[in-house]
């Protein structure tokens, strides 16, 4: 197990090198030079630009503007916003838990309702049921999320007038936000209707980011434990007199979590990326929504800098599930 | 050489020929036949397939097929509502957007550049794909540490974000936008390829090639790859269907087609501001994509229940 | 009272092309402290009938019989719930792949266990105990250790040990192994039979050999029973099948065998299948 | 038949080197460790043992898929090393494999008359019509129909693809054909068939058979001269009636007492036994 976690650990270091190197490259490739960029249609007078380049080191040759900036990374320097001119990497750490508490509840959404759908759609196979779970998984794998944002906006906010259209909570709460997940800080305020309000505006865009994955993991589920049931290990469960419950939900269940959670882990990317799109329609105000305007702002150290983070987001929980994987699964776990 | 040539006369040797390849068609018929069958058990695929052929006529036909051109702004009827509903007008069926173009003839032309997309995603990523997965697969070693990594590289980014980059850096636009997909799109089919071909290159027919004497390139190509294939088309149809996904998120976020291209996506962006007051404007483009990539993935679906041999034998 | 009887089964399954007859009206009787064998080659059937008395077969499967009693008990009329109190106590079975028909994510004393926990009413330590005395009745070295051991740290032969213990735990009436010994190398075959015919000689249970293999049939069985595309061919004691079969397909069988050959070339099933195919058999639509 | 080997081996060795991890070192693994035999023309060496034993190891280098780690192969006055000379057209044409397999070695995209084919069009010069006659004329040597030319293996049943298997393997009228377990996958009914082919084959174009197997009745069937390896060793080699008749080393023995008779005499005695 210990050299399987230090096999994935080496694996990392190459790959990150490599994410360093694009988001490096990033500013690079921007057609014209940085600088051009940021001063957009005000201009710069060439003296100052000069002088401005030689600061940031655009000067030196690559290989040592390369190697700068790794320096700088590992101090924890990723620049700072020419809009907002505080350092990237306080905006995002700001910013990321809001991210972090709309992903949570929606990949929880997805767990919770996808894999005990997948598993009742395979033990019913080719049920009324098993199509109906299945065609429904069809749908929302193949449902583009930023209109089912706009959808459920029509219907929940407008028509019914349910829930919120965008935000984290109502302008009419002011508390401090110390965690800065809204949930707890909610919670914790004292404010009556807070917490109710933040849940109210969390619903729509977690159902929203959790639609895809949900999908994927109830997909997943059920061709997983297709294939176990068919193994002979269940046979061999069966055989022994078990009962059908113990078969399925410990014998079958136990084998087909193994990919199930790979997948689940595959889902942080799909998260991430639908981050993007749900903090748009929600104005929901976190990193999804901070690197759109970024773009839209040409702030592009931030853009560098989030990349940058994303990624290294992504390494490390795919890191935690190799290990997950690796601690149920015993052929990984013992050899 | 044998016998039964020496004494072959032309004429014969001719009617031996034809019965051998009308047998070998019969065997090639037979196979198909076999795909279809399986292909055909699932209902849902069936249907996905039809829907998406249709489309592609609409969309090759889009002129003829159109009740307006795309294009044209009607002054006297903005945000008409669909047909249906009180306001409507028979001349828009499906109502007319904020400028006074028909939604409807927007829609059919759009399909264009969804396939469109589809199709040139999915031909640059299946392609690039599979040539550095079987390279990687077959030679392993360094080859496959290096074309590996650089695809970890572009995994650790999360799709549409690494699309957006790209964009920023390219410019916005449609082709930009399908370059910056397919890049995306790429590393799956690399390690699908690879995987598969991990799994058939040490298999006995393989090892039979080479003592027949086949060389690299023929065992990679031509004994491996053609058994590669079926994860790969499976592979090819979810990307088709991700790729309208994406090139339509990205027009949403003002990154891919611009304005007044009617592209699905782009149309979406326009009308979100109405969202609440003219509520066909923001339906009907998403249906169109929802559906559209619905009937890919059923297609999809039903291709891998078709070509997976362990679904077949049970 | 017959241990085990079963009177004219029939079985098909539902398939893509149509209903497939596995089994075609076969009658077996197995009595305690006997060793029948079941042999045929693949497409015989041979397993169908046990996986049917185990209720292990598919759902696609429809089975129908005039009579299939298990110590008098009719097993078709008895609830799932009451058939589970009787397979894997009462009646076990051990399969050909003994790697794969353990849990890999279990560790071998747990899966031994879990027969006990479901049968019995012994206690946890009892338990513990008996899984221990268990592993060692089929001569698995150290078995303290080896409780905590996965199947994939085990080999083929230590695991089809491990089956048979898992098999044997409830002192069952009647054993049924399907191809133990295929998977296995010649040795290892060997010392699982001789295992097998110990623990049925000490046990007076009955014991159900399904095979392939003539020789296997040869070293272990009392009465065998000679199946073909569904059909019983021939039954008989093993003494008399081997000496003077009864049935041209035996006949075939037993020349076919290489160290039963006499001239230069071996006979063929082919060269006697006329006498026993009266019509080619296809599935029944 | 003494003096004319086809194929001399001496002292033949084969290291697999198991890479270690951070904290392990390599170790090294010996799948064969010095073995030495001679196979006349025109007859058959079985090779007999159980898993792991190195038999199929022996098999690879032999049919010049691996390398030998060290150790000399001559086939037909020719020496082999691939390591250092990779394999040429010719010594491909000396030796040819059938597997134990039949699914798995043929190629599921291939049809039979291209996997038949196949071997010409990489050695030999032969315009097609002429390879089509000859695909089509070994497919009626081994058994089969001309109308089973255009098929796909997955039309065949698993004795059918082994014919298929080995007329693909004697295509290029080889001197030595390996045979690996070639019937351990089969009913005993189409074994017998393949058996019965294999000696016809052998018979007609003087091949030279190097069978690995398993089951000692069909090695004591089909075999002239049987080697035994057990962990890598040859621990008997000799005529088949020297070693079925008089066993030396124990593990032969072993074998031999673990195989099931199925003659008259062992079930009578082993009924008298149980019966006591």
């Amino acid at each position: 197990m210990l050299r399987f976690l230090v096999g994935r650990i080496g694996l990392l270091i190459p790959t990150f090198i490599g994410v360093t190197l694009v988001a490096f490259s990033f500013i690079r490739l921007l057609p014209g030079d940085p600088l051009d960029l940021l001063a957009g249609e005000r201009g710069i007078d060439p003296e100052r630009k000069a002088e401005l380049l030689r600061q940031m080191g655009f000067d030196k040759p690559m290989w040592q503007q390369y190697l700068m900036y790794l320096g700088d990374i590992l101090q924890g320097d990723l620049g700072t916003s020419f809009v907002s001119k505080k350092p990237v990497l306080t905006e995002f750490l700001t910013l990321f838990p809001a991210t972090v508490e709309l992903a949570l509840c929606a990949i929880l959404l997805a767990v919770l309702l996808g894999i005990p759908a997948g598993i009742f759609a395979a033990v019913k196979r080719g049920s009324f049921f098993d199509q109906s779970i299945m065609g429904t998984a069809l749908v929302g794998y193949s449902m583009p999320i930023f209109w089912w944002g706009l959808l459920l906006i029509i219907l929940f906010s407008g028509i019914l007038q349910w829930t919120p259209v965008s935000g984290r909570i109502s302008l009419i709460y002011f508390f401090p936000q110390d965690t800065g997940f809204m949930l707890i800080d909610s919670l914790r305020s004292g404010e009556k209707g807070a917490f109710a309000s933040a849940v109210r505006h969390l619903i729509l865009p977690s159902v929203v980011l959790a639609t895809i994955p949900l999908a994927v993991i109830a997909r997943q589920t059920r061709s997983a434990m297709l294939e176990v049931l068919g193994e002979d290990y269940v046979r061999t469960a069966r055989a022994k007199g078990l009962s059908p419950l113990r078969v399925i939900g410990l014998h079958a269940l136990r084998n087909a979590l193994i990919p199930v959670i790979t997948t689940i882990g595959l889902q942080v990317g799909v998260l991430l990326a639908g981050a993007i799109l749900t903090e748009t329609i929600f104005s929901w105000p976190g990193i999804g929504k901070w690197l759109v305007d970024s773009i839209s702002r040409r702030d592009y150290f931030v853009v560098q800098g989030a990349l940058l983070l994303i990624a290294a987001i992504v390494m490390i929980v795919n890191l935690i599930v190799d290990v997950l994987y690796g601690l149920v699964n015993p052929r990984i776990r013992h050899t | 050489m044998t016998e039964a040539s020496a004494t072959q006369t032309p004429a014969t040797e001719t009617a031996v020929a034809a019965k051998l390849a009308s047998e070998s068609r019969n065997a090639t018929k037979a196979m198909l036949t076999e795909f279809w069958y399986y292909f055909s058990q699932n209902r849902g695929a069936v249907i996905g397939l039809a829907f998406f052929l249709a489309l592609v006529v609409v969309a090759v036909f889009a002129p003829l097929v159109a009740p307006h051109a795309p294009d044209t702004q009607y002054r006297d009827s903005f945000l008409t509502p669909p047909v249906w509903e009180a306001g409507g007008k028979a001349a828009f069926l499906l109502g007319t957007d904020a400028v006074g173009r028909d939604i409807l003839s927007r829609l059919i032309y759009g399909a264009r550049y969804s396939l469109f997309i589809g199709v040139i995603v999915v031909t640059i990523a299946l392609s690039g794909g599979i040539v550095l997965g079987v390279i990687a697969g077959y030679f392993r070693g360094a080859v496959d540490t290096f074309i590996m990594r650089v695809m970890d590289i572009i995994l650790a980014f999360p799709s549409l974000l690494l699309a957006l980059v790209l964009v920023a850096i390219l410019g916005p636009g449609l082709t930009n936008a399908m370059i910056a997909i397919a890049l995306v799109l790429q590393p799956h089919f690399v390690r699908l390829t690879r995987a598969a071909v991990l799994s058939e290159r040490n298999r006995d027919y393989v090892v039979a090639a080479r003592l027949a004497g086949a060389g690299n390139m023929r065992l990679m190509f031509k004994t491996i790859l053609p058994n590669c294939l079926s994860p790969l088309i499976v592979q090819a149809t979810l990307s088709f269907s991700s790729a309208i996904l994406d090139a339509a998120a990205l027009g949403f976020l003002g990154m891919g087609a611009q304005p007044p291209t009617p592209e699905w996506g782009t149309m979406l962006a326009e009308a979100r501001e109405f969202i609440l007051r003219a509520w066909w404007v923001v339906t009907f483009p998403g249906l169109a994509i929802l559906i559209t990539v619905l009937a890919i993935n059923l297609v999809g679906d039903g291709l891998r229940d078709a070509l997976d041999p362990k679904l077949k034998r049970s | 009272m017959p241990l085990l009887e079963i009177r004219n089964l029939v079985v098909e399954f539902d398939t893509a092309a149509g209903p497939f007859r596995a089994l075609d009206g076969v009658d077996y009787t197995v009595d305690a402290g006997e060793v029948l064998a079941i042999v045929g080659e693949s497409g015989s059937g041979k397993s169908v009938a046990m996986l049917a008395v185990m209720g292990l077969l598919p759902d696609t499967a429809t089975i129908t019989a005039d009579r299939m009693a298990f110590e008098g008990r009719d097993l078709a009329t008895l609830s799932p719930k009451d058939r589970r109190q009787v397979i894997g106590k009462d009646i076990s079975m051990i399969f050909q792949e003994p790697i794969a028909s353990l849990n890999p994510c279990f560790t071998v004393g747990f899966q031994i266990g879990e027969v006990l926990k479901t049968h019995t009413r012994l206690s946890g330590s009892e338990r513990a105990a008996r899984v221990i005395e268990l592993l060692k009745a089929v001569g698995i070295p150290e078995p303290e250790r080896r409780l905590s051991s996965f199947p994939h740290q085990m080999s083929g032969g230590q695991c089809q040990r491990v089956m048979i213990a898992m098999a044997i735990a409830c002192s069952p009436k009647l054993l049924i192994a399907d191809e133990p010994t295929t998977a296995l190398d010649v040795t290892i075959q060997k010392q699982i039979l001789d295992l097998l015919l110990k623990l049925q000689a000490e046990s007076g249970m009955g014991l159900i050999m399904i095979t392939h293999d003539m020789g296997v049939v040869a070293e272990t069985a009392d009465r065998v029973v000679v199946q073909y595309q569904g059909r019983q061919m021939e039954e008989a004691d093993v003494l008399s099948l081997f000496e003077s079969p009864k049935h041209p397909y035996t006949k075939a069988l037993l020349s076919a065998l290489p160290e039963n050959a006499t001239g230069d070339r071996l006979p063929t099933v082919g060269d006697f299948r006329a006498l026993f195919e009266t019509a080619p058999k296809e599935a029944t639509a | 038949m003494s003096g004319d080997a086809i194929l001399k081996v001496r002292d033949l060795k084969r290291d697999y080197v198991i890479k270690g991890g951070i904290f392990t070192k390599p170790r090294i693994l010996s799948a064969v460790k010095g073995v030495s035999f001679d196979v006349e023309r025109g007859t058959t060496l079985a090779v007999v043992g159980e898993s792991g034993c190195g038999k199929s190891t022996l098999a690879r280098i032999l049919t010049m898929i691996d390398p030998a780690t060290a150790g000399t192969v001559e086939i037909d006055g020719q020496p082999i090393d691939i390591a250092k000379y990779g394999v040429s057209r010719e010594m491909r044409q000396k030796v040819q494999i059938v597997f134990q397999n039949p699914y798995g070695s043929l190629n599921p995209r291939q049809k039979i008359g291209a996997v038949l084919e196949e071997p010409l069009l990489l050695n030999t010069d032969m315009p097609a019509a002429e390879r089509r006659d000859a695909a089509l004329a070994m497919l009626q040597k081994v058994g089969l129909k001309p109308e089973h030319y255009g098929r796909y293996p997955h039309m065949f049943s698993g004795g059918q693809r082994q014919r298929i298997a080995i007329a693909r393997s004697i295509m290029l009228k080889p001197k030595l054909l390996v045979l690996d377990e070639p019937v351990s996958a089969l009913d005993l009914s189409v074994q017998a068939q393949i058996l019965n082919l294999l000696a016809d084959l052998q018979e007609e174009f003087n091949l030279t058979y190097v069978f690995i197997s398993h089951d000692l009745s069909v090695v004591r069937y089909i075999a002239d001269k049987v080697m035994v390896m057990y962990f890598g060793e040859a621990v008997e080699y000799g005529t088949r009636d020297e070693v079925f008749d008089n066993p030396r080393h124990s593990y032969t023995k072993t074998l031999f007492a673990a195989t099931p008779r199925a003659d008259v005499n062992s079930i009578k005695a082993r009924l008298a036994k149980r019966a006591a």
